[in-house]
């Protein structure tokens, strides 16, 4: 029997692959198309303390492989979210992994303490990759100091019980050095990585297409910056659990984060091109696991990294 | 007009034909059972490029018509502007080849339940959904009349048997090369003036539906508009679609084009916001 | 008449499309295709102080709309090249911009002495996205302080004529930290960018792909990395010139450069895809110029960041 | 056999024929004067997967023939496996449609001025260019032994009229489909020696050249091959498709195998060192 079973941090899951943060919405839009609780996690939109009207539009521009997006984190705030979205969650049978967002180090410390008591929910995914209103609007993850700050204050209001993965942005010098930081300030896993900052200028009026300006690349487009960075962080940290995401359309793609170090993989833009792409994924990553003859995910997670000469 | 589209399938349609008419194309799809399952108004969407395309993202269009005609039968019509590098390899594709296709996607227009004289206005393209709706409006026994503008003859697109279920066609275009020379908003006020008209219903371009919105504000009349957002999902995940819309209670919400439209009560939209958030709008900072 | 001249620093080109270094040669093998004098510039291969055997194979892996390369920067080092290249290119009539590439500070130091009078060079392009054997490998462009060691090293060697041109990874937290750098280091415009850190694994043998592990990303993936580095340096340095680089393989590609904040534009990976592209995307971007009403391609330089409300 | 190919000349060739043989596909495109300048050993480049192709570079294959039919009537032929996305897109295109075609690229077989006695080994689809080299080498007065192998039968590239030219053919799969059961390296030693062989030429996986290359050299037999290294660009600007040669100075090289191969001598060439740079190689550190 195949096991396909993985976990991040304290947290189990069924199957490896999940869906991305901000691209499954709660998931109510995903299950008319199939079973929630098929997928090893929801990873709901990033949830902020507030409702959040998010940017102007436009918010989107295709891109060779891929798309640029700048949302600003559209959503109804937490209250609501964890009265309306967490119970129909829950009653879908679905794994529930849910994405916190802050502006300040006080709002992650706030969204955390909301969370602690909460059931039904598997890890708090908290993303560290948007823009500090106290820090001339720096991102969070960019800077050792702030990355750590805001997963401390996650990881103090928590409680013990909660795993939390960091979630990175791939736009600093040194991945490594963030991933360390965040990892010594609590977090118990890692989410890599969040879209690369990108800009896309209209040619036919002549400035920028989203009006945010920059917006975050997605898709296959960045997958090599994917594999590069998960496998950097496995390599510096082989005990630390990484939940892998970036440009997955295929069970091959996924396979490949997997070999990188990824021990659960997301799956973002490719549900948009394709709304079941997350089950196809499932499906053909057990198919690859099982053809190149493993008998677990977990065997082949990190399996590139084996030395030289070794089967 | 709101929510998720409970009918949505994923499946691989087969093109049955592929014509050019004027500066578009019609293409037929053969979709078994889902043809059933459409209403005007809908729209489906298509994965463009093939394999290895470097496109990642699906297009929308509008359902021409759909004709039932069994699990087996069932078609699905649009009728393509090529635009850019997807819909041109769209209007590419020859019969026999498959595409992936989502659909019915979005709200339908509001059908009255009782005979209402009715506007329908249709810029380009943006003709295609309206005469399906003029099927359904003829069969509640509305009167209809019906507006048709584009910038030149080739851009209009109005098949003889869909002028069939109007009581009224006017065309208009920009150079003159057919009908009226000007714009829909120029002949749209005496219309509603001398045929009393209750209700209209309207796709096309958004500066389009912005103008006409405005005539049927000042005149009390209640306009449907199918709006064009760009989409990056078009199945309400990924909230790129998004547009400024006021509720019932008030208040302006970034909704879904998507799921909340493409057809929506262009007096609830906040008009003309492209670039910014409307003051006021719900969770603005 | 359309004004196509173009400049960076004090050096003036004819027009403003180049080839990328690394992508061309010293130009030889692309002369059967077309005269390398119509090209606004040949872009060399970065030279170093020493023959160069590169890294080993495989050395490249496509991606989605790009590819990955570890060339390791083989060459024949700056004498043969002083003594047999750019010889045969002056011959050519082409524009010549040569690229330099060190593993130390002193490296930088020697070539700019061996380059200061060479006769028929229009600028140096400093490439300094290369690793510091002197500082664990780590890229000299990734940190300010090598970043400008390097650049005065080549400023203070150099003497006053030939113009610098800085050559940028997008590989950091701030590019325009370091673009601040390296201009009050001495260098007159500046290069952007060099290829993103990728990886791919090989799914079949379950190791990374390339015998270097990691490998630059490079093509049309790339472009809206490329946008928004162009675009945030010139909206921080407005008079700095820039030769702008990334997935350009239209003249709408080096059209959307260019009204980023780019003079000019490098080719790179699209000739790989197309012997002539260089040409063709020069011959696009005239047109796409011309049509925009522009009559000039100064005009056109950074365009993008015009006050809301200018047509 | 070094150096810049002069001829090399980029077409839109349209594809006249293109039919399956086996396990491959044998392509034919209309290359007008094109034809005249390719050798046997040289290759051709061509773009993939269309407009708007994820697929950023070309794919190389080996020129199978190609025939002089003046500046209309040129034609160029290859043996394509259906291997990944780029070739089994390529397999899958109709007459009538142009690909755009880098080609003649690289060296070519080198050909002895006096008649020799000459082996040919193929590999899979790299008996392709040997037909040609073969008529070559008879019109010259060669005796022309051939030696085809592959795993299985299918995958055996050996056309009727390409077995004209040659005076013995024996054909080794492993799994015993055709011929003789085992690999090629199995039959060459007895043929060298029965059949007093001066030359090698081979074309196939490097395995199996690296095999034929031991042979060879132990028996001072000249062994010219035709390699297969990924390459980026296929005309010498990108250096991603270097191995490392011997040159007459005893100096080891990473050489382009797009233009100082793919036909080298297999003599020069350091074997099994993917993944490392040899000792003693010029500029190694
Ligand atoms: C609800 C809806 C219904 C539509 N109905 C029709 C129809 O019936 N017939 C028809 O010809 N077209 C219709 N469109 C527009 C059609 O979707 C676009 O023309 C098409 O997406 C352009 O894609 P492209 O690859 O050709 O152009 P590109 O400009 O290359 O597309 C790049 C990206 O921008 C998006 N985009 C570009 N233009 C538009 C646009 N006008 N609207 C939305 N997204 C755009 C594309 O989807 C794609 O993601 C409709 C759009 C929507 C949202
Ligand atoms: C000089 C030369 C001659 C060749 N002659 C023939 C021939 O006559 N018939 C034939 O069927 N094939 C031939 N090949 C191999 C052919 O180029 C590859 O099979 C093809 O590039 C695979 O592309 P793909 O998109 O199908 O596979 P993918 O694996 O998807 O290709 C991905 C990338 O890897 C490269 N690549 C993958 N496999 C090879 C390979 N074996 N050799 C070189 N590059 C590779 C591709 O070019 C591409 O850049 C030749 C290769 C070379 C270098
Ligand atoms: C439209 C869109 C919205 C996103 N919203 C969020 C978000 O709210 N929170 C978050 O952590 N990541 C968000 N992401 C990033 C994705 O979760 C994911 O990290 C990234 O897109 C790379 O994966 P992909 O290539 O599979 O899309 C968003 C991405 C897209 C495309
Ligand atoms: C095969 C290859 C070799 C390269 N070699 C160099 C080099 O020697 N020096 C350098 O500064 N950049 C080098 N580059 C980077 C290019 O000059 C360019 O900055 C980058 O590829 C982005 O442009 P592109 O997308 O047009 O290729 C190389 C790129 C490639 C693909
Ligand atoms: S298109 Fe994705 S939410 Fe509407
Ligand atoms: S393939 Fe580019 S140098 Fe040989």
């Amino acid at each position: 029997m195949f096991d396909f079973k993985t976990s991040l941090g304290q947290a189990n899951f069924e199957n490896p692959v999940f869906t991305a943060s901000g691209c499954a919405g709660s998931g109510k839009e995903l299950s008319q198309f199939f079973d929630l609780a098929e997928l090893g996690a929801v990873v709901t939109k990033s949830i902020m303390l507030k409702p959040r009207s998010g940017r102007a539009t436009p918010r989107m521009a295709e891109t060779p492989s891929g798309m640029l997006n700048s949302i600003g984190l559209q959503g109804p705030g937490i209250d609501l979210f964890l009265e309306k979205d967490i119970p129909w969650l829950r009653d879908q049978g679905a794994t529930i992994v849910v994405s916190i967002a802050g502006e300040s180090v006080e709002d992650y410390a706030i969204l955390a303490r909301k969370l602690r008591a909460v059931s039904g929910i598997s890890a708090l995914e908290v993303n560290i990759s948007c823009p500090n209103v106290e820090n001339r609007g720096q991102v969070f993850a960019c800077h050792p100091t702030t990355a750590r700050a805001a997963i401390e204050a996650v990881r103090r209001n928590i409680g013990g019980e909660l795993p939390i993965i960091a979630k990175l942005t791939p736009d600093v010098t040194s991945i490594v050095e963030i991933a360390e930081e965040v990892i010594s300030a609590g977090a118990d896993s890692l989410a890599l990585i969040n879209t690369v900052l990108g800009m896309v200028i209209d040619t036919n009026t002549m400035r920028p297409k989203l009006a945010g300006k920059t917006g975050g690349l997605s898709g296959p487009a960045i997958r090599p910056v994917a594999v590069r960075a998960i496998y950097q962080v496995h390599e510096a940290m082989p005990h630390v659990k990484i939940l892998g995401m970036g440009g997955v359309a295929s069970g091959r793609d996924a396979f490949e984060l997997i070999l990188a170090g990824a021990s659960a993989v997301s799956v973002g833009t490719a549900t948009f091109g394709n709304p079941t792409a997350v089950i196809k994924i499932k499906e053909e990553l057990r198919a690859e696991l099982i053809s190149h003859g493993f008998d677990s995910l977990r065997e082949a997670v990190g399996y590139a990294h084996r030395p030289e000469g070794n089967l | 007009m709101s929510g998720i589209n409970r009918e949505a399938r994923q499946i691989f349609a087969e093109i049955v034909s592929n014509k050019k008419v004027g500066a578009y194309h019609h293409i037929v799809f053969s979709v078994g059972e889902l043809a059933n399952s459409a209403k005007p108004g809908n729209f489906v969407a298509i994965s463009v490029g093939g394999q290895n395309s470097a496109m990642v993202l699906r297009r929308a269009f509008a359902i021409y018509r759909t004709f039932d005609r069994g699990a087996s039968g069932g078609l699905l019509e649009i009728v393509v502007a090529p635009h850019g590098a997807g819909s041109i390899w769209l209007t590419n594709q020859l019969p026999g080849f498959k595409v992936d296709l989502v659909a019915p996607l979005g709200t339908a227009f509001g059908i009255p339940t009782e005979p209402v004289r009715a506007l329908l206005v249709g810029g380009g393209y943006g003709s295609a959904p309206l005469f399906g709706l003029s099927e359904v409006l003829k069969s509640r026994g509305c009167r209809i009349d019906m507006v048709l503008g584009a910038s030149t003859a080739m851009k209009i697109y109005a098949p003889l048997d869909g002028k069939r279920s109007v009581n009224s066609l006017t065309t208009v275009t920009e150079d003159g090369t057919t009908g009226i020379t000007g714009k829909v908003t120029d002949v749209i006020p005496g219309i509603i003036e001398t045929n009393q008209i209750d209700i209209i219903y309207s796709c096309g371009p958004m500066g389009m539906l912005e103008a006409i919105n405005v005539i049927a504000q000042e005149r009390g009349v209640v306009h449907q508009c199918a709006i064009e957002e760009a989409m990056a999902c078009g199945i309400g995940v990924c909230m790129t679609c998004v547009l400024p819309i006021r509720g019932e209670d008030g208040v302006i919400r970034m909704l879904r084009s998507c799921i909340d439209g493409p057809v929506v009560d262009g007096g609830s939209v906040i008009w003309n916001s492209k670039r910014t958030i409307p003051e006021g709008t719900w969770g603005r900072n």
